[in-house]
């Protein structure tokens, strides 16, 4: 089976900035985005719950996106940025391989 | 008038007071006892439609009046001045950074709802009135002091660098934010409903809106009180100049309520609810626009004085406090 | 006999219609308010075992009669026969493709329960009775629909290709499916139940069925308009002719509705529910079932019109109609 | 005295245990009915708060007894008994491995509050009363059977091998877990919250802690029937000899709770309740300890025979039976 | 430590397909799967919200398989099979390292 | 743009022993971890439900730990005694990029 080599952004982000890194991430050419919500974790700033409770001021959210490894590095210059504005991002990218080319692109 | 003693004591042993604190203790234990957030969401949910509904049903019996709009106008104004010198304080006596300083000053001008759903609770407890349109209030204030802050921080902004089209672009936005927030949507929707349905609509969804409406708030306390346990272990972080600020401000918020209620003629129970809500500081609301408008301020500072003192100083002493203010006051002047 | 403003005007100011109206708003507004899907789920899973139990508590009240499968039948009946001249408008006169057609009449053809609940409601508020027996339908009325569509689509592609045999083992799947559906199973799970149990079993559980079942509702409703008023967005791509059918499929739809009822001897109010049952149109098991029978239909066309157009036609002007309806006919014939 | 058949009847047809039964069906027909699990995590928590504060209320009316100490004595006693007993029949007779016999002898050394419950439901069904603080007792007999039987383990395995120590800090950690643990918690919590409110606090939250409480149990139930319906087909694989043992031991047990109500002289209604619970076999808080405590122990055998088997025996014959069984005895005895 | 190759598929797929994707991991000769439910995204179809709400027509969910490469290549065949039928999916694989090589085949 | 190679370590695990993977994963010097459990799946193990129902008793979570080599080795080698102590841990390791080497170490 011929498959396409795509890169795989994972960006976990707080709440409040989820629509800016989609946006981000339309911008920059990509062809779609999943957004997981029903998770916890730690680092740097401590302890986080999943999004939604009524603790939920700044909880976790993960951004996913699959593109070409050109609209990934549009994506990656652009989260550089935000994370220089002071917003806190968690990202790491792999190497993923897909069926469709066009579909993500 | 009321006995302050005897005043304390029946909101210490009201069941909304003890969830609250068992909620607390279980934080302190760090027992595993967590609400599934879609549940907690759904709570939030529940309880501003039932309240806008219920607010909107007594106006509807009330019909709309003049006095009304004075009281807007007064509640408007308080959640506009609030922030302000709060602001000073913490940026001239505190020595907070600006934005920091601002952020902390915007929740204080914002309105906590669950406060406020404490002050009816124990208001119904002490079996003592009040308008039917106070359920109106919460909506209309959890905006006002938000824009104040955000409009100060703009303009100081201004003087010191150029960024100032970026600000006014992020005021635009966190207006929006907030005004279709689910809080005020909520709350504004449910009210409107329940003002076009009155009471014949109220008559079938009684039991749920209001036959349940105490014990849901339990839980919800229940809840509220393991966040605010949870963020006591801030409260290091903060300092202390903060931890006493989170204190003194909510009865210095607290005069303005009261005075507004006098001039505009409110009954005992709604100058008490008035004095609640401005004397109440936002942990939803606030916390998300702030987050939006001013990402360098720090969480665990506006978050700790707001959810880890005073919310519980409101919960525990202010509300018992301000009702005694009210009365007291209307006592002599009235 | 009814006076056709007045019953249009109790429909439109009910809570259960306003909450509906409210989420359309928000919707349209965009603002940010989603109930949690695990929230919706549950209350799905409420209102069914609810009116299941409802009825089946009313049947054993009531017994066992003959009567009934007179009406069960043709209950059946009429939603066998709709969806066949549905599919036949949609593909000849609106030249949709055989699967969209398809998909389309078989939505109509199956009912919903959110109509039929709004349908309740609107009779309550007005104080008509109707049979108990009313609350078993919908469980009995969901497949039969959906069925026919799906043989009539097996039988002009076996005269096309031959992919026949496919065809049917999706049938089979497909009914399994609908079978063992939530909807399905606890609809008629809670009616076994309340028949068993009976008034006494009643008792314990009334405020919890009962009481607090409209409020439920309301929330329920909330939450049906933000999704229609998302689906509005829809009707761009569907046209112009969906949009007409949608609005006209329903009052003759309800004809059915009203000539079984007739026929069968129901109440007044039994009559009006079963034309809402007939001219309802499915949006939680047909979208599912012509999913998976045919892949191929465009899910914006027979959502956008069910969602966006029939439902809210119904609530706001179907319902009562179909009441004053069924008012004046049993009013002239009997 | 109470006719048994009629007593045996009454419970199968009440509305609690006919959704259990509704569960069953539903999970061996395969259907896709499923509760989010958010709504299952949320309604264990209401229903442990609200047995909890009703308690709680019941002791504030009765006030404190040594009676009560008495009773709460014996049935702590009874719990780390009951284990000891299992523990060898398991081991020696039904030639299971340690692991395996230890942790299915701690599910029956602690209790189940879903059975005590239906228990509840069931008396009130029958309108007998018992005490209020029995609703103290779930909270206090969740923890001394474990506790037991992992003394026990730590004391077989010490003669073995010398891993002893490991086996001391399992059981701090096991203990420390169940202690904090949400149902004890709860429990505990609700109590606490309840006494000190008293009947006054009550008042305002009647309708949500006690009214709708047997409505949301009976949903609870549902999804307690499914889950024991899934596990019925791990029952093939536990063998007849722990099919037979989970029949056999719940009247077995509940002999020790009749023995206690009889001699600290607890009314009929609490002397069925503490038979019950005795009766009753853990599938919440002892599943959780026993997995971390023993990993090596298979939980499709404890979890088989505790919610496949003891559950559906003790909601469809125990718990009638046991009820039976007071009233005779009490009957004769006194 | 000595780790084994295997490939990860990630499948997102409407609810009402889930069953047949497991099907055919399972026919496939996969030792397992796990099933991701509490997400939305964006796509060639719009936006999709997570599975289970009333709005819950053909939600999305995700079915991750993690096998060796020969089971995967079948898996991916099935999955370009059900794309022809005209069933939507996102697939994309990657490259994993486990373990236990036993576990997963 | 430079990025720096990290491992990405996913573990699916009972609830009960969450606690022990994550402490795990901080004694082996991790920055810190995410924790996922809207999930259900099917393994050597049979069906598993996600966590939280009451007919939770053991269901999955997955722990997502992202690390330099060294600390994922140490972190591997701590999950293959887990497993040893009958502990049921279904684990896969893959490469995947990070923007800030500092925020993972
Ligand atoms: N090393 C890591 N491995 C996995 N997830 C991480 C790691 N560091 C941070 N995260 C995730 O990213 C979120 C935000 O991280 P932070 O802003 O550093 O507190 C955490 O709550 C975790 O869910
Ligand atoms: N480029 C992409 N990156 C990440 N997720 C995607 C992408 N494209 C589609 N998806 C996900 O797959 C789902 C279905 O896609 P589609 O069928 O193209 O609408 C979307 O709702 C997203 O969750
Ligand atoms: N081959 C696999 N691919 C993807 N997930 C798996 C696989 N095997 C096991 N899992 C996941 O790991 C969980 C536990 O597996 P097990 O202990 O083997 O039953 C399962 O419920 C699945 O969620
Ligand atoms: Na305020
Ligand atoms: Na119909
Ligand atoms: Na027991």
């Amino acid at each position: 089976m011929q498959l396409f080599t795509k890169k795989r952004i994972s960006t976990i982000v707080e709440g409040t900035y989820v629509d800016a890194v989609v946006e981000l991430a339309g911008n920059s050419g990509a062809s779609g985005f999943t957004i997981y919500e029903g998770f916890r974790g730690k680092g740097r700033h401590g302890m986080k719950k999943s999004r939604g409770g009524v603790g939920d001021l700044s909880g976790n959210v993960e951004v996913v996106v699959i593109a070409s490894p050109e609209v990934a590095d549009r994506i990656l210059r652009g989260l550089q940025e935000m994370m220089d504005r002071g917003i806190r991002l968690v990202v790491h990218v792999a190497d993923v391989q897909v069926i469709r080319d066009h579909h993500f692109s | 008038m009321a006995d302050m003693f005897e005043v304390a004591l029946a909101n210490l042993t009201s069941p909304v007071i003890l969830f609250f604190g068992l909620g607390v203790l279980i934080a302190l234990a760090k027992a595993k006892v967590e609400f599934p957030s879609s549940i907690s969401e759904f709570i939030t949910i529940y309880l501003l439609i039932a309240i806008g509904f219920k607010g909107g049903v007594s106006i509807a019996e009330a019909g709309l009046t003049a006095d009304m709009a004075l009281v807007v106008l007064g509640a408007v104004l308080l959640c506009a001045v609030i922030p302000v010198y709060s602001f000073i304080i913490l940026w001239r006596i505190g020595k907070l950074k600006t934005d920091d300083a601002a952020a902390i000053a915007g929740h204080y001008g914002s309105i906590s709802v669950v406060t406020f759903l404490a002050g009816t609770a124990f208001l119904s407890l002490m079996a003592v009135n009040y308008e039917g349109f106070m359920y109106g209030l919460p909506a209309i204030m959890e905006l006002p002091g938000i824009v104040a802050v955000l409009i100060l921080v703009s303009w100081i902004k201004e003087k010191n660098r150029s960024d100032s089209t970026q600000a006014r672009s992020t005021l635009g936005r966190t207006v929006r934010k907030v005004v279709l927030s689910k809080s005020v949507v909520l709350l504004l929707g449910g009210l409107l409903v329940g003002y076009i349905a009155g009471p014949r609509g109220m008559a079938g969804v009684e039991i749920f809106f209001q036959g349940i409406f105490l014990g849901i708030l339990c839980l919800f306390m229940l809840e509220m009180g393991t966040i605010a346990g949870d963020r006591l272990a801030d409260l290091r972080k903060t300092g202390w100049f903060l931890v006493l600020f989170g204190i003194v401000m909510p009865p210095v918020n607290a005069l303005w309520g009261l005075a507004v209620g006098v001039m505009t003629d409110l009954s005992v129970g709604g100058t008490a609810l008035l004095a609640v809500l401005a004397a109440s500081c936002s942990y939803i609301v606030a916390p998300a626009a702030m987050r939006l408008a001013l990402p360098k301020a720090n969480p665990a500072l506006y978050l700790g004085v707001s959810v880890g003192v005073t919310l519980p100083f409101n919960l525990l002493v202010g509300i018992p406090l301000y009702y005694y203010l009210a009365d007291y006051l209307i006592g002599i002047l009235r």
